[in-house]
């Protein structure tokens, strides 16, 4: 057998610095130029979705294709605030950061779109396992931002008592499930809640998150096996925003297939988006959601985006990082491009943007301060040492109580 | 009372449940038609449907997952790990979730769920078939450790492990699942129905969890057991003689502190035998605590009898086994000490 | 949103007792009708193949299509010799178990034609990471079954030292990784130790074997995540043989898609091949490891087979096994295929194999007989206790000499 | 001699060896083109090129599982996991597989691997980014455990675990990467250079797995600890004023038996300081040797502080780490006793 010794293939970051960026890793498709199947077809007849880009919104902001349509003016509108809202409550958390006032922040700067357009696809009841880059969730749903902002403070009001990191919300009456700080094991447990509300012959419908990069945990695979094998009422969103904290997605397996694909093996229908995109999101959610509630079974959508912001506040993506990655990113802005399509609709204006921005900061102004009222990581109460004993378990073993008294207790 | 294996009486512990509380639901490799490869489980898809018993894939990981997700939307998962040799691939998310989800979400969701794994050796698997890997159980705050010793135990346990709302490792030691055994593996096999403790209501009742037991009572010296050990450590008191306290310690954790504390104190001298790898085993814990709290009362070291810091042989199974032979010395060199 | 409550699918297994079979998750295809492509091409280009089934011998054993005459006479008969050694050689070592020499024993009856037709497709310096049921691969190198005899009845020449259950071999001499009884955990594996023959420059190749139903532990995924970033020399074979225990391929989620399926998602390409041809194993198996070779990267091939055989001596499949299943399976036995297709070629007859079966039974029988000279498991000499201190680490801590003297040692 | 932090110490280690043995690479999540999220790796790809120093996809079971494979082929891999806390998705590759593949081979295959993973808590991590999993490694036959407290130890241990032909855990107690810090969080920081064991050889050395350092000579009572406890430990002496013998074990498996049962045969007395939640912790292990070893000479009990039986909290992080306060008053409650 001929040829030379064998080599290491170690994928090189797209774009590169200094080099010209290329998008084919991207996968793009025109606006309006992907069909929109029925909701009950077979997920061998869309494999091809799997390698298209489900967009609605064209370069100059207007809608077209089989997946427009689905909102009204209003609900773009309450999509705008809810991205625009999100944006606030980022910069101001990671200005707190900044201030020292909490140990850590995360921003979800350019994925806004995704939680907030998804999230009205959903119905009460419904629970999603988020990552911690799904604050829109709970923002899209007018959850109050202070109980957020104790969270991240972890003050005297933060209900997980301290307990947690900075963003690492909870809140079950939002149908937000518990974050957890290791990667992709709520992927399968959002399986198992939904296996459980179809063995129970309930209609709750689960949606699972994830990040390009974690895709590559095991237990996406697990929850890949379980639903395809028990087809309950789950969406699997992949967020493919590129980066990996200083990792590109070609790393995570992004450079031979795309995300969407991964779908295929098991036999799940799958969609790719454009994540920027407010109308496709929602369009591509709803589909997803009414496949689940209809007994359909799962649905895979990998969100096409782009992690504008840092990783988190601990993370400089300076180093690793090329300026090419910004300037070059061909999906624009979700807000500026869910703006200008209510411009041209006639339901916006630049004047009402700047006063609805000018408002929310104000909002959200307010509420950081009503928060650190109630004290901050360094200042001021905060939950009682004596509290980290309980809820280990549901009742006090003997032997944690003697530890608390250790403590002084 | 009916006279069960402990086969039959976790069988039963499920069939209760299943009946009492439609929450209550039971996965794993080879459980559903089969019945699981110990037969566990037999029966129970016949009668509960598929929805409620059922096969899963070959996924430890997937089956502790999905069974969080279903604790946290209310119902009672009782899962089974087909060894515990396997369930390493699980280990995070009963670590990292299962056994943390109640604390860093204040209360609002936790995972009721019970992981039922056969353990210990004596059965010719190697190593793989025949691990104890109940210290890495013990070691993580937020689960619950049990391991029980005959059928009476074992159903009135996981009956409460099923109704308890914390996580519970439910250990099942294999090689006494169709009858005691003492460690003397060249004796004719005795089956449950010669054992007490093998009589076993019928219908629900609970054996607390965090509650030890004493079998024999006794004021030479104190043995702390559990599952298998707690019949070899039988064996060896009756052919060494001592007037041992034998305790069957049934939960790791919660540990029922007080039995042990108030049997050391009365005889000054204890032995802890366990089938597990010594360095870091469970009789690591137990060691350290007594001496903690029994210091002025010992009269001699604790001392540990355990399995080699090997992993468990095929061939030379019954010289990593905690023989009763074994014991019988230590007992013996601690009456001495 | 309309319908009824929601249902957990639960997959029931092909055939069911008393119904007829249906082959249709076969995905059957005739002989010689798929096409080979080069070995450098793309993996989208062929994701066809992964749903349809590489087949050279036709049901009248005539060997056809572009697959075909990649093997000479001679090795045709060595292939033939080595399933039938096979098979001779499960029939006594079960029959060993059932006399209780040994524990415990595992037959890969009517599976022969994979390891037997993939191994002569590898090179020295090569290496294999079997399952358990890959002894084929040792057989058909002529690897000395006695050596493999003494490691099923753990006695003094058990080069293992008695400390692994039988049929747990090593072989590194023979390209042979030391078999784990944790499953998936070897195909990761497979997937370092080909990357590190690339990073090293070297040209040696690694194939990965693993069982259908092991394919949803999680390891599987981590493997086919690293071979679809680094490219390294590795053929990830899925021995598809329709069960796992008791538990049918459908829970593995053989009833959504193939398991050869599960590359695209990698984008890495994938063949399905009828695994009881012996003519189709070896030439998928060689065009896989010349991609390798070739520095061409991973190939991922689903052999369909049939278990025919329980899974273990541990096991009855009477209880969860139809007969249809073994009446009907469509693919027939590997050895009369190849038998059948040598005689039409008019290289083999009746007499001859008659007389090889006889020549192969007594082989095994005298070896056999020589290994229980050197003790079985419950007879004879066995490793010393002592060694079980051994290998523990390389050399040997104090803790371990202390316990090995308290042992009596 | 350089004055380095640990992170220098560290990466200094991998840059002799790689320049040293062309076997030896390194890899982890971020670890290649941005040389770890800790820095520890920076400028390694640069100077040793992708094939031997990169980044990897986010799957700590691929990164050990590959390694293992490496290592079977002839490398000397040095993983990197981001966190100990996601230690937990590898546990199986490192038990069931790097830990007993020489065991199940017979030597005709083996693992040496090192795994390096930053431990322990002290800077606000919360529960996923806190903890100290060793005690899960001693438990486990065929693995070793090393844990430094200090530039010159971990670049000495790093070196002598690469070169080590078993499975090496390599514990980096992420608190001290920058300075020492003995647990009073409310002083102002002090860095490497002021730390006379920050002063590192140049080039290759090593500091022999195994083998434990008593950093103080002392009479009254033999302290036992590791990585960042070692400083805590010193800092509560002195405010204590007890004259404490304190040993920095360095190595937990293989453990310097001799050392400690010397040093607690002279002093009677023991205390174990470890920031690994209490139950079946490593201390567990220490104390029932030590009442195993020194039983005659033991004048108290010997006492352990640790972190708490609760995952690691966020806002009580200083409530959960033992202060140099709490050691202190544990020290004089044992020397009173
Ligand atoms: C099991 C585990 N391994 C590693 C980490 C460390 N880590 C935190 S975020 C992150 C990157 C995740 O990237 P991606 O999934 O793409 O999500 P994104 O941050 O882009 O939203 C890593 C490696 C972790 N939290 N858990
Ligand atoms: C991690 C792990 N889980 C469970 C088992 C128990 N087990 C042994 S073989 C087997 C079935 C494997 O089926 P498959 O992968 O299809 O291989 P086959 O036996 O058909 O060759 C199971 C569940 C195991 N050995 N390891
Ligand atoms: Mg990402
Ligand atoms: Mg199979």
């Amino acid at each position: 057998m001929s040829g030379g010794p064998l080599t290491l293939h170690v994928p090189e970051p797209q774009p590169c610095f200094g080099k010209a960026a290329d998008s084919s890793r991207l996968h793009l498709s025109e606006a309006g130029q992907v069909r929109r199947p029925a909701v009950d077809v077979e997920a061998a007849e869309i494999r091809d979705l799997a390698y298209a880009l489900i967009r609605v919104l064209d370069d100059g902001a207007r809608a077209a294709g089989p997946w427009s349509g689905a909102c009204t003016i209003e609900q773009l509108r309450a999509g705008l605030r809810a991205m625009l809202k999100t944006r606030a409550y980022d910069t101001r958390m990671t200005m707190l950061q900044r201030q020292r006032k909490t140990s850590f922040y995360m921003q979800c700067t350019g994925e806004e779109a995704i939680s907030c357009g998804f999230q009205p696809a959903l119905q009460s009841g419904d629970m999603n396992f988020p990552t911690y880059r799904q604050q829109g969730l709970l923002i899209a749903q007018d959850w109050p931002v202070i109980d957020m902002m104790c969270q991240v403070l972890s003050n005297e009001k933060d209900r997980m008592k301290g307990r947690q990191l900075p963003v690492f919300y909870s809140a079950r009456g939002a149908g937000f499930f518990s974050i957890s700080g290791n990667l992709a094991t709520q992927y399968v447990q959002a399986v198992g809640w939904a296996m459980a509300s179809a063995m129970r012959g309930e209609r709750s419908v689960a949606a699972a998150w994830i990040g390009e990069g974690a895709t590559a945990e095991n237990d996406f695979h697990a929850a890949l096996v379980f639903a395809s094998v028990y087809r309950p009422p789950v969406v699997l969103n992949v967020v493919n925003n590129q980066w990996a904290i200083s990792t590109a997605q070609s790393v995570a397996g992004g450079e031979s297939a795309t995300f969407a694909a991964r779908a295929h093996g098991y036999g799940i229908p799958a969609l790719r988006v454009d994540g920027n995109d407010y109308l496709a999101v929602h369009a591509a959610a709803s589909w997803a959601v009414e496949r689940a509630r209809k007994n359909l079974g799962p649905t895979l959508i990998e969100w096409v985006t782009h992690r504008a912001a840092p990783h988190s506040t601990s993370d400089d993506p300076s180093k690793y990082r090329a300026p090419e990655d910004q300037t070059a990113w061909p999906l624009g802005d979700p807000v500026d491009r869910l703006k200008d399509h209510l411009i041209g609709l006639g339901g916006w204006s630049e004047a009402r943007h700047v006063q609805l921005k000018a408002e929310l900061d104000e909002e959200i102004s307010v509420a950081s301060k009503a928060a650190q009222g109630y004290g901050t990581l360094v200042e001021g109460s905060k939950c009682s040492p004596a509290s980290m004993f309980d809820d280990v378990y549901k009742l006090m073993p003997p032997h944690l109580r003697e530890q608390r008294q250790e403590l002084g207790f | 009372m009916p006279s069960l294996t402990m086969i039959e009486a976790i069988r039963d512990a499920m069939d209760v449940m299943m009946a009492r509380d439609e929450r209550v639901v039971t996965f794993g490799q080879d459980v559903g038609r089969f019945g699981g490869v110990f037969r566990c489980t037999d029966g129970l898809q016949r009668k509960y449907g598929s929805s409620r018993c059922f096969d899963t894939p070959i996924s430890e990981s997937g089956i502790v997952g999905v069974a969080v997700g279903m604790g946290a939307y209310g119902l009672r998962p009782v899962a089974e790990i087909q060894f515990a040799d396997y369930m390493y691939p699980a280990y995070d998310q009963l670590v990292s979730e299962a056994a943390r989800l109640r604390f860093r979400s204040a209360g609002e969701f936790s995972a009721p769920i019970v992981v039922r794994m056969p353990c210990g050796g004596g059965i010719f698997g190697a190593q793989t078939h025949s691990q104890s890997p109940e210290a890495l159980f013990t070691h993580v705050a937020g689960l619950k450790t049990v391991i029980p010793s005959n059928p009476h135990d074992a159903k009135g346990l996981l009956i409460a492990a099923i109704e308890d709302d914390d996580p519970v490792m439910f250990l099942e030691p294999k090689r006494i699942y169709n009858g005691p055994f003492d460690g003397h593996h060249d004796r004719p096999i005795v089956p449950w129905s010669k054992h007490e403790l093998s009589e076993t209501p019928e219908g629900y009742y609970t054996v607390p969890i965090g509650k030890a037991v004493v079998r024999r009572q006794g004021s030479d010296v104190s043995i702390l057991a559990y599952g298998t050990m707690v019949h070899v450590v039988e064996a060896a008191c009756q052919s060494v003689g001592v007037d041992a306290e034998i305790i069957d310690l049934r939960s790791l954790v919660p540990l029922d502190v007080d039995t042990i504390v108030r049997s050391v104190t009365k005889t000054g001298r204890c032995l802890i035998v366990h089938e597990a790898t010594r360095t870091s085993g469970f009789g690591a814990e137990l060691s350290a605590l007594i001496q903690e709290r029994c210091f002025y009362h010992l009269e001699a070291p604790v001392v540990r009898v355990t399995g080699w810091d090997t992993p468990y042989p095929h061939a030379q199974e019954w010289d990593y086994f905690p023989s009763p032979d074994r014991v019988g010395r230590a007992l013996t060199r601690l009456m001495g000490s």
